[in-house]
């Protein structure tokens, strides 16, 4: 650290001092004042109330939802986008149109006359940048993972004209152009925190602790959206999120919970694009054996959780994925619950010499989703109601990590892991890969025939594309039964009623201010 | 005065080493800040570039001899996840909190003189019993249960307050109330058996014979003898809300400390969760001394 | 009587306990006028101060519970009065002093502000306070007054305090002075002062004096009437010389015969082996020297007595011999062996040998053990006497060698009155056979008679069991009365020593001198004696 | 004022012990408290033998039932919880848990931090920095995070619980303690055991502890309180107890989400903290007074006042 630094964090030091002092006089004269509070807000203002603050407003961050939902579409756009509550598909947004060139290459007509918030002008330059900061060794942007195995070259064929070169070729490149948020050139190769966008809105201002506020852009690209203002504010605790739009406080309070969400009036339920599942670990005994894996999804009443744990509306899951996703399986049943069945398909497992009787842990993370506690409880009641040895471990964020991603613990015992999983971008290529390819960070599954179906659905492209993930959807639901797959998860969101405004899937991982409107 | 503060200082660096070193190494036992900061799907490739940017991919010890040479320097490294100096991040939260605490403090030991000093001379009165029954059923409540509670009442069927938040004096009435119960449960207990043991000494006895009155009694001849042990548990009690108040944090979205330190632990922050310590440690040692301070101030014993 | 200034008329007063109602006064009458001076005598336990607290409405109701009886004042019953009432007399008409003025002076304000708060709670302007409490601390003889009034009462000695204390209560110029043993805590010269200055003042404002005390040499010194107390009630009053020389009821003769320094004087044996010697101890605590070049040599069967007042010394040095202090430099010889060099496994074989006997038996005994535990713990810890029935049989033996039975070892030292604790600390250093008995102001903190008893008894072990002793002690009547040998400490050093003989009849350091001149004689004659004589000196 | 000792009729021990019963019993509060702490006792030894079956029976389609409906038997007096259980039968349950966490961590907190407090006290000065300066770093070692390491490294349990919050609370025992010894170690019956020859071991043991011990069971009978609401703190920001384990601290955060829909769910077992916190505090309040000499009076006269 040079002197100078030093200096200069001393300073910071000083006036954070200075800060502490200012709040308590602050809070000591108004006390003594006591003036009501006065919220200074036009009517086409919006409060919206999250349940955790953001660490980062970065837009190469956009991917994590709680900052996607601030930043994307709103500050920052994409070139794609991928129109998650209709069937419009994969829509223009920065990009006007784009071709697939063969050998890998994509060429992407950029929309001109569009400018950043700092009134730089959007070309292709800026485009090619952002790619740069995405894989840039200085930051760990998160959308890079979407890239993994992919090598991209970007060539800029005029301002308004990109190449792109994926190696190997990567049919649904424009989809995933979707996930990547478009920042100037003059971006700097570390973690920003004023962001600048092509989007409709600019942030005016990020109290750390209290509030992000958002503003109009007056020199925005496209149409002009109804809400001039929106602050983003944070509160962990899910019945005072919905209390303050009950006492007008907040606008939006996304995800509360179903226990809160009572008002027809106000109160929105729609699948959130989540799904819980229990992922088995095939390498440890029991869970090896095919009758086993059987029994345990024969074991449980999945109807029983809807509408008394769960939120009625919550639909019963038959593939990682929402049935939004390109290539689900509209044929798939889910495995009916039948108790007197799973007993004789573990006797049968015993039988053979496989050891039923081995304890198995249900492992699950506090907090992951609403009563996700009751839903451990409840699901290691039912495995031992027809004879598996379970018992329920909750574990918090860190160490559910551990359980769910290999590398897997050494000498662990049969483990299910109840997990949430949300994929709303329309392929199961983000899901599939890592669930059940035998090379899969969280895949407990070691099928050649999975392994080659993924590879080649990866690969395939439209229809083709569509009916191999269909029929890996059908393998490892039905042949090789994988996991058992639980619930596809519906979201509760609190609108006011003075807003025009019904949340949806997408409402999950982006929150368009433009879609909103005032009645 | 200045050689027990001097001597006090010593001792305190020397815990506050001790302190940088077991949490440093004890929350690195904790896991791979990586596999939390990036998504589940993240490539191996994207976790080792994090561990790299962030220098933990060194062996510990040098991590360590880092830290500590910044540490020297004032440089208390940058936040895992906010990607700020962590000590900015900290001292932020800190500016809530410390007014919070503050001001609850005050109102505290008010209260809880008065109360527990007016019971103790009423002792096993009626009024007696009802400050401590109160006060006990207060310490003894879940406090996120009486703050959801208050919220219900007071913001949603009353609409007298808001229900969370910081911008208006308003604001900050339910959080102080909440966070105000458990110390003054306490307090007003032990300022009345502290009190109650005072009153039965000697010069109790010289004042009445004096003809002084009853009040003057309690609070100019009593309550001064009475504050030395009251003074240690306001000051455990401080020290207690100076690490902030998580649960009331919580769930009045109070951008304070404590809420800081519970997201920083759990998502494997190592710099601000290093960084806040530090910083309430310190806090907690300038308290400490003011405690000092204090205690001569009400006894001339000690200071001479 | 009934046109007395203030008269107590049958009071009795009973406490409550868990026990059931102790009669803590029955019956009490009592009166005295503006420049009288009334004593009441009595031991421990006498309920010779409840009819005092009675007075000043300081008696804690509950457990204390007046039963019958009335307090007249200017005629007017106090008992009747509404505290408001009361608490206006409280310090104006009659005002009170204690017997540890350290604790009765409150320790957090300055004694200036607590003195001036007896004008000011009477309602006299805080200015006139201020000036008269300068006043009054130059007429009790506290030096510069206007440095006195902003020091606290800590930084006080003992005997200032008494005089704060003083001052304090006369602020007001009451027309009666109550003082509840207000020379007990302090060193007899200092006794003599204090007890000079209140005669002084009392002719000065013609007030009337209640003297509450358990000492017939104050008695003697300043009362004209007295009140002899025993359980709870009067056995006998009149004027004080009536009383003293022909005293009616067995209790105040008995009182009377126990009054310490009347017996024959001890004369050392000659040519007895040397057991202990002491040499050159020193020892130094940050600017306080408490110990400076003291020798001291103690033969086989001799007892000898350091007198001294506090802060001599005198603890220091028992304690520096014991190794309970680590005496800086000089050397303590038992049998020849350096004390103050051995180890620790050494001295474990020596602490056999020498045992201690403290001031307070309440405190040195340990409240949670019983006495067969505590006699015992000896043998426990030197691996002596294995054999349970043997020990039981000690134990039995010892109880009775101090005059306690055997059924008494299984009780607990609370259940014993303090001349009984004071036995079974005896006995718990007569366990261990030891050689040489240290007694630290063994007998200072018992009544008159219970002490005679205890030093009869240490007299008898002495002569029947050839043990030795080294005998602090401030009481003089006490020394003269058990040793042969007398040391005279002051400030940390010997200034003189001698037979006791020698000591009594012919001190030779003015310091000596002055300490037997300050000491109170119980014979009212002979102490009106020596008031002129001192004043003529 | 005179000493009234010599007046009172040396009273044996038997005489000693009944009064204190009979004393309770005068005071209504006091004796009320007493008998609620038992039966909690009784319900954590025999409740979970006796109901550990019922408490745990779920049954998902009749979740949250309301409170005094007996429709579905005595169980459910007290209304269902979120996986149809019985409440009544799950609080019963849950003491033993409860009692658990809360007495152990007393237990251990005591017993380690009235040791090291002994040795401090007792043992040179710098033995005694050492430990002091080992309390303050416990002191500002944030409990969440010793919470968090230990729950990460060996696994939430409830003898895992302890250990996290009897670590937090250790530092409270050793400076009372070691406050206690320095004066203690003080008295005459102390340096007359010295004087005799007994070891620092005998002295610390047989001397100084029986001293402290009542001042340290005041401050466990206090502390048990603190703890059962830590850990229901703990469990609140999901790093304390978790199924299917079950203390009431968990219980009432677990209700939390329904507090508005369905309030018997936290409001039952928050009910029973505060009642067995009130209990022991008002029991130890009469024991303070009761065992001290000096104000045993209060009592005495307010019995005897009563009747």
């Amino acid at each position: 650290m040079s002197a100078q630094q030093r200096c200069s964090r001393l300073v910071t030091l000083q006036r954070e001092v200075e800060l502490i002092f200012k709040h308590v006089l602050v809070a000591a004269l108004l006390a003594s004042t006591a003036v009501a509070p006065a919220m200074a807000q036009s009517d086409t203002d919006i409060t919206v109330v999250l349940s955790e603050e953001l660490d980062l407003v970065e837009p190469c961050m956009a991917t994590r939802s709680n900052i996607g939902r601030v930043i994307m579409q709103n500050i920052s756009e994409t070139l794609t986008e991928l129109d998650v509550r209709g069937d419009t598909g994969l829509m223009p947004r920065l990009a006007e149109s784009w071709e697939d060139k063969g050998d890998g290459t994509w060429q992407f007509k950029l929309r001109e006359g569009v400018t950043f918030s700092d009134g730089s002008t959007f070309d292709a330059a800026d485009v090619k940048h952002s790619f740069d900061r995405v894989f840039s060794e200085e930051m760990t942007c998160e959308s890079a993972r979407y890239f993994a195995d992919t090598e991209l070259t970007f060539n800029v064929v005029d301002d308004h004209t990109i190449d792109v070169k994926a190696e190997p070729a990567q049919p649904i490149l424009p989809l995933l152009m979707s996930l990547v948020t478009i920042v100037p050139s003059e971006t700097p190769m570390e973690f920003v925190r004023d962001p600048i966008g092509t989007g409709p809105y600019v942030m005016s201002d990020w109290t750390a602790g209290q509030q992000i506020v958002l503003t109009r852009r007056d020199d925005y690209w496209g149409e002009a959206p109804a809400v001039t203002s929106a602050t983003y504010l944070f509160r962990s605790e899910p019945a005072v999120r919905a209390a303050m739009v009950e006492t007008g406080e907040a606008d939006i309070a996304p995800q509360i919970t179903e226990v809160e969400a009572t008002n027809p009036a106000t109160d929105f339920t729609y699948p959130n694009s989540e799904t819980v599942y229990l992922r088995i670990d095939q390498t440890v005994e029991p869970m090896g054996d095919l009758r086993v894996r059987k029994a345990l999804n024969a074991a449980i009443d999945r109807e029983a959780f809807i509408g008394t744990v769960l939120a009625a509306g919550t639909e019963l899951a038959t593939a990682m994925v929402p049935p939004t996703t390109l290539g689900w399986n509209p044929d798939l049943e889910p495995h009916p619950y039948d108790p007197e069945q799973a007993k004789a398909w573990l006797a049968e497992a015993e039988a053979d010499g496989v050891n039923v009787k081995a304890p198995v842990e249900v492992i699950a993370r506090t907090e992951n989703f609403p009563h996700v506690t009751e839903v451990g409880e409840a699901l290691v009641q039912m495995l031992n109601e027809v004879g598996f040895n379970a018992s329920l471990r909750m574990v918090e964020v860190a160490e559910h990590e551990q359980y769910y991603s290999k590398p897997y613990p050494e000498g662990r015992p049969a483990q299910l892991v109840v997990a949430q999983h949300d994929n709303s971008r329309g392929d199961p290529v983000f899901s599939m890969y890592f669930k059940y390819h035998s090379e899969g960070t969280q895949s407990g599954v070691n099928d050649p025939k999975a392994d080659e179906l993924i590879e080649k659905a990866t690969a395939a492209t439209d229809a083709e594309r569509a009916a191999l993930w269909s029929e890996l959807f059908a393998y490892v639901h039905d042949e090789i039964v994988a996991d058992a797959l639980l619930f596809h998860m519906v979201g509760h969101s609190r609108v006011s009623e003075r807003l025009d405004f019904t949340p949806t899937i997408a409402t999950n991982q982006q929150l368009q201010l433009a879609g909103i409107g005032f009645k | 005065m200045t050689k027990l503060i001097s001597q006090r200082a010593i001792a305190s660096l020397l815990s506050l080493l001790g302190l940088l070193v077991l949490v440093f190494f004890l929350s690195r036992l904790t896991g791979d800040p990586a596999a939390l900061f990036l998504p589940i799907d993240a490539t191996e490739e994207m976790k080792a570039q994090f561990r790299a940017i962030n220098g933990l991919d060194l062996p510990l010890i040098e991590q360590f001899g880092r830290y500590v040479w910044d540490f020297i320097h004032l440089d208390f490294g940058e936040s895992l996840r906010k990607a700020r100096p962590a000590i900015d991040v900290v001292l932020e939260a800190y500016a809530w909190t410390f007014p919070l605490a503050l001001i609850t403090m005050a109102l505290v030991i008010v209260a809880s003189i008065v109360l527990g000093a007016l019971a103790a001379f009423n002792v096993g009165g009626f009024f007696d019993r009802l400050v401590s029954i109160v006060s006990l059923i207060g310490a003894s409540a879940p406090d996120f249960w009486i703050a959801i509670v208050a919220i219900v009442i007071f913001s949603i069927n009353l609409a007298w307050l808001p229900t969370s938040g910081v911008g208006t004096p308003w604001h900050w009435i339910m959080p102080i109330g909440v966070l105000f119960i458990r110390p003054f449960g306490l307090i007003v207990q032990v300022v009345r058996g502290s009190m109650l043991a005072a009153l039965t000494a000697p010069y109790v006895k010289t004042a009445r014979a004096k003809g002084v009155r009853n009040l003057p009694i309690i609070f100019v001849h009593t309550l001064r003898n009475a504050m030395l042990p009251v003074i240690t548990v306001i000051g455990d009690q401080a020290a207690a809300m100076l690490n902030g108040a998580v649960i009331v944090e919580t769930i009045f979205g109070f951008p304070g400390i404590g809420k800081l330190m519970i997201d920083s632990i759990l998502q494997r922050d190592f710099n601000v969760v290093l960084a806040a310590i530090m910083v309430t440690a310190i806090a907690i040692f300038l308290m400490n001394i003011l405690i000092d301070i204090a205690y001569g101030l009400l006894d001339p014993r000690i200071r001479h | 009587m009934a046109d007395a200034l203030l008269s107590v008329q049958n009071l009795s007063v009973d406490f409550h306990t868990v026990r059931g109602t102790v009669h803590a006064v029955r019956n009490v009458s009592w009166s005295i006028n503006r420049g009288e001076t009334l004593a009441v005598l009595g031991e421990s336990g006498s309920g010779k101060s409840v009819s005092a607290s009675a007075v000043m409405n300081i008696l804690d109701i509950p457990p204390a519970q007046i039963v019958g009886g009335e307090i007249l004042f200017e005629g007017k019953n106090l008992l009747a009065m509404s505290n408001e009432q009361r608490r206006a007399i409280n310090g104006k008409r009659i005002a009170m002093i204690f017997q540890d003025p350290l604790s009765h002076l409150n320790p957090v304000y300055p004694v200036g502000w607590q003195i001036s708060e007896m004008m000011t709670a009477h309602g006299r302007p805080a200015d006139e306070a201020r000036a008269r409490t300068l006043e009054l601390l130059g007429r009790v003889g506290i030096p510069e007054p206007e440095n006195a009034v902003r020091k606290y009462p800590h930084q006080f000695s003992g005997g200032q305090r008494q005089r704060l204390m003083i001052a304090m209560a006369l602020a007001l110029k009451p027309d009666i002075l109550i003082a509840d043993e207000p020379t007990t805590a302090l060193d007899v010269t200092i006794q003599a002062d204090v007890l000079a200055l209140l005669k002084e003042l009392q002719a000065e404002t013609g007030m009337g004096l209640v003297l509450i005390t358990h000492d017939l040499g104050v008695v003697a010194e300043i009362a004209d009437r007295v009140v002899v107390m025993s359980n709870g009630e009067i056995v006998e009053q009149g004027s004080v010389r009536d009383v003293y020389h022909a005293p009616q009821h067995p209790y105040t003769q008995k009182l009377i015969a126990a009054a310490p320094g009347k017996g024959d004087i001890r004369i050392l044996a000659p040519d007895l082996p040397v057991l202990l010697e002491a040499r050159k101890l020193c020892k130094v605590y940050g600017r306080f020297t408490a110990l400076q070049d003291v020798s001291i040599t103690l033969a086989r069967g001799q007892s000898l007595a350091v007198v001294g007042e506090s802060g001599s010394g005198k603890s220091t040095l028992a304690r520096s011999i014991l190794r309970l202090e680590e005496a800086d430099s000089g050397e303590a010889f038992w049998k020849g062996q350096d004390l103050l060099k051995m180890s620790h496994r050494e001295l474990l074989g020596v602490r056999r040998q020498i045992q201690m006997v403290f001031q307070d038996p309440t405190q040195s005994l340990n409240p949670r053990m019983s006495v067969y535990q505590l006699i015992s713990e000896g043998w426990d810890i030197h691996n002596l006497v294995p054999d349970r029935a043997q020990r039981q049989q000690r134990v039995r033996e010892l109880l009775e060698q101090v005059g306690l039975s055997a059924e008494h070892a299984t009780r607990y030292p609370h259940q014993f009155s303090g001349g009984q604790r004071q036995r079974i600390a005896i006995a718990r250093a007569l366990a261990l056979e030891p050689e040489l008995i240290i007694c630290d102001e063994a007998v200072s903190a018992l009544d008159v008679s219970i002490q005679a008893q205890v030093i009869a008894l240490l007299d008898d072990l002495r002569q029947r069991l050839g043990i030795s002793f080294l005998f602090i002690a401030h009481d003089l009547g006490v020394v003269r009365d058990f040793a042969d040998t007398v040391i005279v400490m002051k400030s940390g050093e010997i200034v003189e020593r001698g037979p006791t003989e020698q000591i009594f009849s012919a001190p030779s350091h003015p310091y000596t001198q002055r300490l037997l001149a300050a000491a109170l004689d119980p014979d009212p004659d002979v102490q009106a004696k020596r008031r002129i004589a001192l004043a003529q000196a | 004022m005179s000493d009234l000792s010599t007046v009172t009729p040396a009273p044996s021990e038997k005489q000693r012990t009944w009064p204190l019963v009979s004393m309770l019993w005068r005071d209504k509060l006091a004796f009320v408290s007493a008998l609620v702490l038992v039966v909690i006792v009784l319900f954590a030894i025999f409740g979970p033998m006796l109901l550990g079956d019922l408490a745990t029976s779920q049954n998902l389609r009749g979740r949250n039932s309301p409170p005094f409906d007996l429709a579905r038997g005595w169980a459910f007096i007290l209304g269902g919880d979120s996986l149809g259980r019985p409440m009544l039968a799950r609080l019963i349950v849950a003491a033993r848990s409860t009692m658990l966490v809360a007495a152990g961590t007393v237990a251990v907190a005591m017993i380690v931090g009235a040791t090291l407090g002994l040795l401090a006290g007792y043992l040179g000065k710098h033995v005694s920095q050492a430990i002091m300066r080992l309390a303050d770093v416990i002191m500002s070692f944030p409990s969440l995070l010793i919470a968090v390491i230990v729950l990460y490294v060996l696994g939430p349990s409830i003898p895992n619980m302890i250990l996290v919050l009897a670590i937090t609370r250790i530092p409270i025992y050793l400076r009372t303690t070691r406050a206690e010894v320095l004066e203690v170690r003080q008295r005459m019956f102390v340096q007359a055991a010295v004087v005799m020859g007994a070891s620092n071991g005998r002295i610390i043991l047989r001397h100084i502890l029986p001293v402290v011990a009542p001042t340290l069971v005041t401050i466990a009978t206090l502390d048990f309180a603190f703890v059962m609401l830590a850990e229901s703190s703990l469990s609140f920001l999901g790093i304390g107890i978790q199924p299917p384990d079950i203390t009431w601290g968990l219980m009432v955060s677990q209700g939390r989400p329904y507090l508005t829909t369905a309030w018997w769910l936290a409001f039952w077992p928050g009910l029973l903290i505060v009642i067995t916190t009130l209990s022991l505090n008002l029991l130890s309040n009469w024991m303070r007074v009761a065992l001290d000499p000096a104000q045993r009076w209060r009592l005495e006269a307010r019995s005897t006042a009563n009747g």
